[in-house]
């Protein structure tokens, strides 16, 4: 069907411009020149931007809810329809917005970050695929359309992750992000496959609404929400498939902060958002989600305590945010979910590439106990980080702040003792981020090697443009305490239906922000005296000194335990089918029937012995028997 | 009847001929002879006429299998030409010899009467136990011969005694009064009938190399000279089943219980013993004759499952097989000389490295014996089986059909070797009559895969 | 008379080609047969298919000589046609003895493999089904491997076991028809056995299908003989021959012995799905490249057999169109490895790694039939599993969820397998070796085009069948609901 | 002829049957265990006698002359047989210089 909103036909170009940016650099990845690649493909990606800003505008003044653009039957067998088509929906277009702006900022800064490397070309065009694939994610109009998208944007970020292939530990990296993804594709798929038997249809608004229909807790809906939910457990990198993400972080800056922080680690949190209505309906599931998200929250925060590599840490917080979504979405607060997506994207993003730029400036180095002192070399940097750093701790009136609180509330009104864990993490989270803040920028320079320079303009404009966002992204949705009108979150209504809506009292809540805060700012203080004051440089993972301190600082073993449980196993298993069963059962069965009966046939060879007595008395034995033989029968 | 008295005279003509030392003209004349007795045989096609009191009757069936028989013979004289060039003295007689076998054969195929059988089973032997002793000077021949006589005439012993045992039982020696005879008893016959019977049987069963009693056959195709045992392997094992079956078909059908069953019991004993043995076999012929062991299992299959086309598929599974056999040993005898002497199956090694058309027809010959479409030897098993199945003898067609299996491993065994490397190999080379006999006779197994032939009798 | 020329085209070109001795005319004329008749198949889908075509000629091997097709035939010849080309092409690279020869074997068995799928008789299907053999017999005998002589035996006679098998089934068949005395599939369709009979007539029919396709405890001829055969031998095996087992089983299992299906089901789904588990685990550790996707193939090809006996409309069509997907994805990974081995002189991939540096291209066209392999979306692959998944699903959620098994451990080995061919530091051995050249891409493109287009439009295949599926479906009683098994 | 027929009559056919009977095991075992081939061509032979023997008192008792019509026959060939028998005997004797039937086992397996 063709929407009747003016130009939204016009959809088609937002994953059309960096698909042609990826076919362009891909084929022509040995003739661009060195800078060619990179400035088309941010072209093209600020080309999509631009059009999905269009198209949010036409949308909004369009008093439309949503709108779908069909380009042709995908697969059609009997009753199974699926068109190739896209939804334009409030949720799918400030996802866009998100992926194309961020991703846009992203491709400039890395013009300048992989400038020396030999592929930046097909660098480019893999970061144009995974675009591609992700706008696939977020504009498809039905499930599987979804599930290209889901399935290409782990593709991409394999190829990204294992990008400096050299490396086997990269590459190893990379198969286990890819590999981890796929255990949760097969419960996505599987859930839809069961969404298709119920609803005969994948497509999201048929779907939705018959669910209306349907009575909550049926044990089929339960089903489908917990399959739907191991995809996105898999992909949003939740306990127990969170391992990869930490992993992830081989691939090059950039990679990290547009996949793994911005976009393709929240396709968990969106797909979710949008089975809003699916999800209403399987309390139990919410239940799950809710434990899943608090769990993953603070266990990633505890560890994110005592990792030393910038990008490590950055990992984990995205791990806990990540939980924080969920927790959200648990609490059937779908908005705030999307909402703190939002700004994580900002200022996880920032502060990434703000990493970026320190590695960068410090020669590849990543060891945070070998910077420190850095803000006089690379104020902006600094300043950047700074904001991204508050953001995500959740000072007001940074963007984290007001995401964070809406969440924390949703869980106060559920139950305190929730409110308590997630306030826990937070403060963790603020911690340890500090703790980074402190140890990079503060203090005297540990590396006397490198020779840290402000990053080129490249670089900066995009941190600068993000810091922006991270520091007034809180403002699209100022929730009525603070006489906002919670514009975003209405905004999203429109696709989503959360199950909490009531405000609570402003007495409450101001109790809750003012607790927080002093909290907050003790823990910001106590960082500053470890880390300034008495300039302590963490031990490194061996000479951790307590038994906790060492679980910590070794990610509580999980990646050994895995290796244990799984993978050892698996090639354990393999080499057992193929030496024992294969080689030693199963092809000499067959063989020895063959061996056997050449045997047999040399025994009755050796019957023929040449000599006529033998062959006289078999002829009268053969007549005796056979006369013995017809008297009796 | 003309037929066979003028093969009788023209045997004695080629055996004056040999005094007159000139070698080339007795495969001329003996041909000639054969393919006038073939044109006279085939013009009293649908007489059915009978001689001496009934004691022989020439009907469809016999006419057929002469025919066959004919057929085959001529291609083993035209084998023969070749192959007597190195034979100084005596060749006349070898024609001759095989001419007069051909007769005892004719009596078998168109008796009616016990006396009758015995004679062409005794004219067909006798002559056969002088040609596989045919090289005088060679211990295995010798052996052959001597093994051969032997046991034949142990077997004719019991043979006589059975046939004595019956008339004793019926006071008459014609086949369809025997059946009348036996059909009075519905069943259950008299102990003495029915050893008389079992020893006829045997005694038969022992020309067609039935197990348990073919002991005989390996020996002595192994050791007569090669041409003779084509001719055994072909004319004799077609003899042998015309007379068998239609000892059953005028006589003894439906064959009593117990027989049937003993002669069920023969049929996969053949099937078993012979695949078994032929198994890890070295040497070429012997490999032949075990499958030819195997062979007559099949044939016994199609000749118990008692139907109204029993005999056509007889007739077709016995010529298709001699068809597929005389090359075969013409192929082999080739290698044998390029290799001076040898008879394992080593010898067929490069044979498709010098001469791939002829390892061409050596795959279509031996894929026709081991039964595998398109060739004619798949029809005829098909066939068979059609028979067997539509008659309800699953469990043996099942046998039968691992047993075909058994087969052909070791016939692609012989085809692998042809199909490798040889590392020292001896030139190959053949006269243009013999290729010729090896092609005519690959594309005839491939035609009659193709079109089906069936003879109304 | 179009079926009689596309069934006689190949095998006449090849007897012609023995006459000539000039080894780039001899190719070029096989190709261009092989051309010819991709281009008559192509004509014939695009005009309306299901019509059958008959030669009464009593006389050809005493049977009736029938040609014909619906859908599901028409896959098979498509497969079948669009493949041999590629097959033919991929053998301008080598300089093999005997070329003429070995484009005869493979022509003549491209015929007798357009027979198998044309046939509307049981008796001639049995025919051109034994056929088949005797080419491939020749051309594993004549231009295999290591240990050739032992292999190709082993997988000759293991085969012909299964096809006796399956004649005495045809016959015992042709037994039950009665006074009609005939070998026609019309025929044996209409006879319904009595449900013992069908039990045990069902293993004598599949026994041939089982150890062609091969499904679990049948395969043991597979891996040895794809290891050892030569490029274009494997191709044929692994790419059309095996789904002469899956053509087989749909034409004779489900119209004749349905009950018998019913009730052997579960059975064989389960060796199925064992077979996928087991080969998909096995491959992981493999370091013989073929050895690997020998099994790969395996694993899908269970997949495939699995989704067969569910035998509900999804998976039949996921089944018929992962029939083309898999056929093209699997020739053209073989013929990668033998590219591969060319060019590095190993098979073995603990002396590889660091390709990618050296051949970057190579590298890049890998992956793309890697992700075939392994069914991301916008491949055919998916699309097929796809179908297949929903169709197990409709039978058994549980059956989905072993099924779906291959996404993951399809994706573990088969990325393993990558990296440690192409990723890696350099490897002094092989950096001086050449990427891929132009003969490579003629072959290569061309499939790689044809998993992705079919991957994004793969309607014109799954309308080809929905006639012919439908038909085919209704021959069961469809499994219970997944819906109705999970809200009780 | 008559009375000859009658007079073989005077004895039961039992006796006959008997004694033919053990004539031919007689020439079996002789035809099993002895060693010279000479001596079993003559084993050979008495099998062949005690067949004839057989025929002979059937027809009689028969009174039907076929029986013995066949005698004639069954002399001839077994005389025919046994001078191929001989011939192959003294080839044999002149081969190995031996008349023992197991001396010659070349063929085999």
């Amino acid at each position: 069907m063709v929407a009747s909103i003016p130009y939204i036909t016009l959809a088609w170009l937002v994953p059309a411009f960096p698909l042609l940016g990826f076919l362009i650099t891909g084929l022509g990845k040995n003739r661009l020149k060195h800078n060619q690649a990179g400035i088309l493909a941010s072209t093209m990606v600020a080309l999509s931007f631009l059009t999905s800003l269009f198209l949010f505008f036409t949308l909004r003044s369009s008093g439309q809810e949503s709108a779908t653009i069909t380009l042709f039957n995908w697969i059609s067998a009997g009753d199974m329809k699926i068109p190739f088509a896209f939804l334009i929906d409030h949720l799918s277009i400030t996802m866009m917005l998100i992926v194309t702006g961020v991703g846009a900022l992203i491709h400039i800064y890395s013009i300048g970050y992989m400038h020396d490397d030999e592929r930046v070309n097909s660098f480019f065009a893999q970061m144009n695929l995974f675009t591609f694939s992700m706008l696939l994610l977020v504009m498809g109009a039905n499930y599987l359309i979804l599930f290209i998208g889901w399935e290409g944007v782990g593709f991409c970020s394999y190829l990204l992750i294992g990008f400096w292939f050299k490396n086997p530990e990269f590459n190893y990296a990379a198969r286990k992000a890819f590999v981890m993804n796929r255990i949760g594709d097969l419960g996505f798929i599987l859930g839809i496959i069961l969404l298709f038997f119920t609803f005969k249809s994948v497509s999201f608004t048929e779907v939705f609404t018959q669910a209306a229909t349907l009575q909550a807790g049926a044990p089929l809906i339960t089903l489908i929400t917990i399959l739907l939910l191991v995809g996105a457990v898999g992909k949003s990198a939740q306990i127990p498939l969170y391992t990869w993400l930490p992993d992830a972080m081989a691939g090059p800056t950039p990679v990290s902060a547009l996949i793994h922080a911005a976009t393709m680690v929240t396709a968990g949190i969106y797909m979710i958002a949008r089975s809003s209505i699916l999800y209403n309906l399987a309390p139990i599931t919410l239940n799950i989600m809710i434990g899943l998200g608090l769990a993953t929250a603070i266990f990633a925060a505890i560890i994110g305590l005592r990792q030393n590599d910038i990008k490590k840490v950055l990992a984990y917080s995205t791990v806990s945010q990540l939980g924080y979504m969920f927790l959200a979405l648990g609490l059937g607060a779908y908005s705030s979910a999307v909402f703190h997506l939002t700004t994580h994207a900002f200022f996880k993003a920032l502060l990434f590439l703000g990493a970026g730029s320190i590695i960068h400036a410090m020669g590849g180095e990543q060891d945070i106990r070998k910077m420190g002192g850095l803000r006089k070399k690379m104020p902006i940097t600094y300043l950047t980080f700074l904001a991204g750093t508050l953001a995500i701790s959740g000072i007001p009136p940074f963007s984290g702040f007001f995401s964070k609180d809406l969440i924390l509330n949703h869980a106060f009104e559920s139950s305190p003792i929730l409110y308590i864990l997630a306030l826990g993490g937070a403060l963790i989270t603020c911690f340890y981020m500090f703790r980074l803040l402190y140890l990079v920028f503060f203090g005297n320079q540990r590396l006397d090697t490198a020779h840290p320079h402000e990053s080129p303009r490249v670089m900066t404009i995009p941190l600068i443009i993000l810091s922006i966002l991270a520091v007034f992204g809180g403002f699209l949705n100022i929730p009525s305490l603070f006489g906002g009108e919670s514009g975003f979150s209405d905004f999203l209504h429109k696709a989503i239906t959360s199950k909490v809506t009531e405000e609570m009292g402003a007495s409450t809540e101001i109790g809750l922000i003012a607790a927080s805060l002093a909290l907050l700012g003790f823990i910001i203080f106590m960082a500053y005296r470890t880390y300034v004051k008495k300039s302590v440089i963490p031990a490194g993972d061996k000479e951790s000194q307590s038994v906790f301190a060492k679980a910590i600082s070794n990610k509580f073993y999980i990646d050994q335990i895995y290796a244990t449980l799984f993978e050892k196993p698996f090639g354990f298993l393999s080499d057992f089918f193929f030496k024992q069963i294969e080689i030693k059962v199963l092809d000499p069965i067959i063989d020895e029937i063959g061996i056997l009966t050449s045997k047999l046939g040399d025994q009755v060879r050796k019957l023929q012995q040449g000599i006529m007595s033998f062959y006289f008395f078999a002829m009268v034995a053969g007549i005796l028997l056979f006369i013995i033989f017809i008297l009796i029968v | 009847m003309s037929a066979i008295i003028l093969l009788t005279v023209f045997g004695i003509i080629v055996l004056y001929l040999g005094f007159a030392e000139n070698k080339t003209i007795l495969a001329p004349v003996a041909i000639t002879g054969l393919v006038i007795s073939m044109v006279l045989s085939i013009k009293d096609w649908g007489l059915g006429s009978k001689y001496f009191h009934d004691m022989m009757i020439i009907d469809n069936f016999s006419i057929a299998f002469n025919v066959s028989m004919l057929i085959i013979t001529i291609l083993i004289f035209l084998f023969g030409i070749n192959y007597y060039k190195r034979m100084e003295h005596h060749v006349a007689e070898q024609y001759a010899l095989m001419i007069f076998a051909l007769t005892g054969a004719f009596l078998m195929t168109s008796f009616s009467n016990l006396i009758m059988l015995f004679l062409g089973i005794e004219i067909l032997s006798i002559p056969l136990y002088i040609l596989a002793g045919g090289k005088k000077s060679s211990f295995r021949s010798n052996e052959a011969s001597f093994k051969y006589f032997l046991l034949g005439s142990f077997a004719t012993a019991f043979f006589l005694f059975g046939i004595a045992l019956v008339y004793g039982a019926s006071a008459t020696f014609y086949l369809p009064e025997i059946k009348n005879y036996i059909a009075q008893f519905n069943g259950h016959l008299p102990p003495m009938l029915m050893v008389g019977l079992l020893f006829i049987l045997i005694g038969v069963a022992f020309k067609v190399a039935v197990a348990p009693f073919h002991f005989w056959s390996p020996d002595v195709y192994e050791g007569s000279p090669t041409l003779v045992t084509a001719f055994m392997a072909t004319v004799v094992k077609t003899a042998g089943f015309a007379a068998f079956y239609r000892l059953l078909g005028m006589g003894l059908l439906p064959l009593p219980g117990p027989l049937e069953k003993t002669l069920w019991v023969m049929t996969m004993l053949s099937l078993l013993v012979g695949n078994l043995a032929a198994l890890n076999q070295t040497n070429f012929k012997r490999l032949l004759a075990y499958s030819a062991i195997v062979h007559t299992g099949f044939m016994m299959l199609a000749m118990l499952s008692q139907h109204d086309s029993s005999a056509s598929v007889l007739l077709y599974y016995t010529f298709v097989y001699s068809l597929a056999t005389v090359p075969l040993f013409i192929i082999f005898i080739h290698m044998k000389r390029a290799s001076n002497g040898l008879e394992e199956l080593s010898i067929f090694r490069g044979l498709y490295k010098q001469k791939p058309w002829m390892a061409v027809f050596m795959t279509i010959l031996l894929m026709s014996l081991a039964g595998l479409p398109p060739t004619a030897g798949f029809l005829a098993k098909y066939r068979v089986f059609i028979l067997s199945i539509s008659r309800g003898y699953l469990a043996i067609s099942i046998f039968a059909i691992i047993m075909a299996i058994i087969g052909i491993y070791y016939y692609f065994y012989v085809l692998r070797e042809a199909f490798s490397e040889s590392n020292d190999p001896n030139p190959i080379e053949i006269t243009k009559l013999n290729a010729a006999l090896i092609i005519v006779c690959g594309v005839a197994v491939l035609l009659l895969g193709l079109f089906v032939w069936t003879v109304p009798i | 008379m179009i079926l009689i020329i596309i069934l006689l085209l190949p095998v006449i070109t090849g007897l012609f080609l023995l006459l000539l001795r000039n080894p780039a005319t001899v190719r070029f004329i096989a190709l261009g047969s092989a051309l010819v008749n991709l281009i008559l198949t192509l004509g014939l889908i695009s005009t309306v298919p299901s019509t059958t075509y008959t030669i009464d000629s009593t006389h050809f091997m005493g049977t009736q000589f029938t040609l014909g097709y619906d859908g599901i035939s028409l896959i098979m010849l498509l497969l079948t046609n669009l493949l041999f080309p590629f097959i033919i092409l991929s053998g301008f690279t080598r300089a093999h003895i005997k070329i003429p020869v070995l484009n005869f074997l493979i022509l003549f068995t491209q015929s007798s493999l357009i027979g198998v799928f044309l046939a509307q008789n049981a008796f001639l299907f049995y025919i051109f089904w034994e056929l088949t053999l005797i080419p491939v017999y020749f051309i594993l005998l004549l231009w295999g491997g290591e240990n050739r002589r032992a292999v190709t035996l082993k997988f000759f006679i293991y085969t012909l076991t299964g096809s006796l098998f399956l004649l005495f089934g045809i016959i015992y068949l042709y037994t039950w028809t009665g006074s009609l005395h005939t070998t026609d599939f019309s025929a044996f369709n209409q006879l319904h056995l009595p449900a013992d009979t069908q039990t045990w007539l069902f293993w004598i029919l599949f026994i041939a299908f089982a150890i062609k396709l091969p499904i679990f405890p049948f395969h043991t001829w597979q891996p040895s003989t794809y290891t050892m055969a030569s490029k274009q031998g494997v191709m044929i095996l692994a790419g059309v021959m095996t789904k002469m087992g899956i053509y087989g089983a749909l034409r004779f299992l489900f119209p004749i012995v349905p009950q018998g299906v019913l009730f052997w089901q579960n059975t064989v789904i389960t060796m199925c799905l064992i077979g996928v588990v087991y080969a998909s685990v096995i491959a992981f550790r493999q370091t013989n490249i073929k050895r690997l996707i020998a099994f790969s193939s395996m694993a899908h090809i269970s997949l495939m057999a699995a989704a067969m006996f569910a035998l509900n409309y999804y998976s039949l069509q996921g089944l018929l169109f992962q029939v083309i997907s898999h056929g093209v994805t699997i020739v053209a990974l073989f013929y990668l490895v033998h590219l591969i081995q060319e060019r590095t002189g190993t098979l073995e991939l603990p002396q590889m790694g660091g390709l990618k540096l050296a051949a970057p291209n190579m590298a890049i066209l890998l992956l793309m039939v890697v992700l075939g392999s392994i069914a991301l979306p916008l491949t055919s692959g998916f699309v097929g599993e796809f179908l297949i998944i929903t169709g197990l699903a409709k039978q058994s959620i549980w059956i989905a969820v072993f099924g779906g098994l291959t996404m993951i451990l399809g994706a573990i080995y088969m990325l393993y397998a990558y990296q440690r061919i192409m990723l890696g530091d350099e490897n002094p051995a092989l950096s001086k070796i050449k990427d891929v050249q132009v003969i490579d891409y003629l072959i290569l493109i061309p499939l790689i085009a044809i998993i992705f287009i079919l991957g994004v439009y793969p309607q014109p295949i799954l309308n080809l069948l929905e006639e012919s599926v439908n038909s085919m479906q209704k021959l069961l009683i469809p499994a219970n609901e997944v819906v109705t098994l999970f809200l009780r | 002829m008559k009375e000859i027929s009658s007079a073989i009559q005077l004895i039961p056919l039992e006796n006959y049957i008997g004694l033919s009977v053990a004539l031919f095991s007689i020439g079996m075992m002789g035809v099993l265990f002895r060693r010279n081939t000479i001596a079993i061509l003559m084993c050979l032979e008495l099998m062949f006698n005690s067949v004839n023997l057989l025929l002979t008192a059937f027809s009689a008792y028969h009174s039907d002359p076929a029986g013995q019509v066949f005698v004639f026959f069954i002399m001839i060939v077994a005389a025919a047989e046994i001078a191929i028998g001989l011939s192959i005997v003294v080839m044999m004797k002149r081969n190995v210089d031996s008349v023992d039937i197991n001396l010659l086992n070349r063929l085999k397996w």
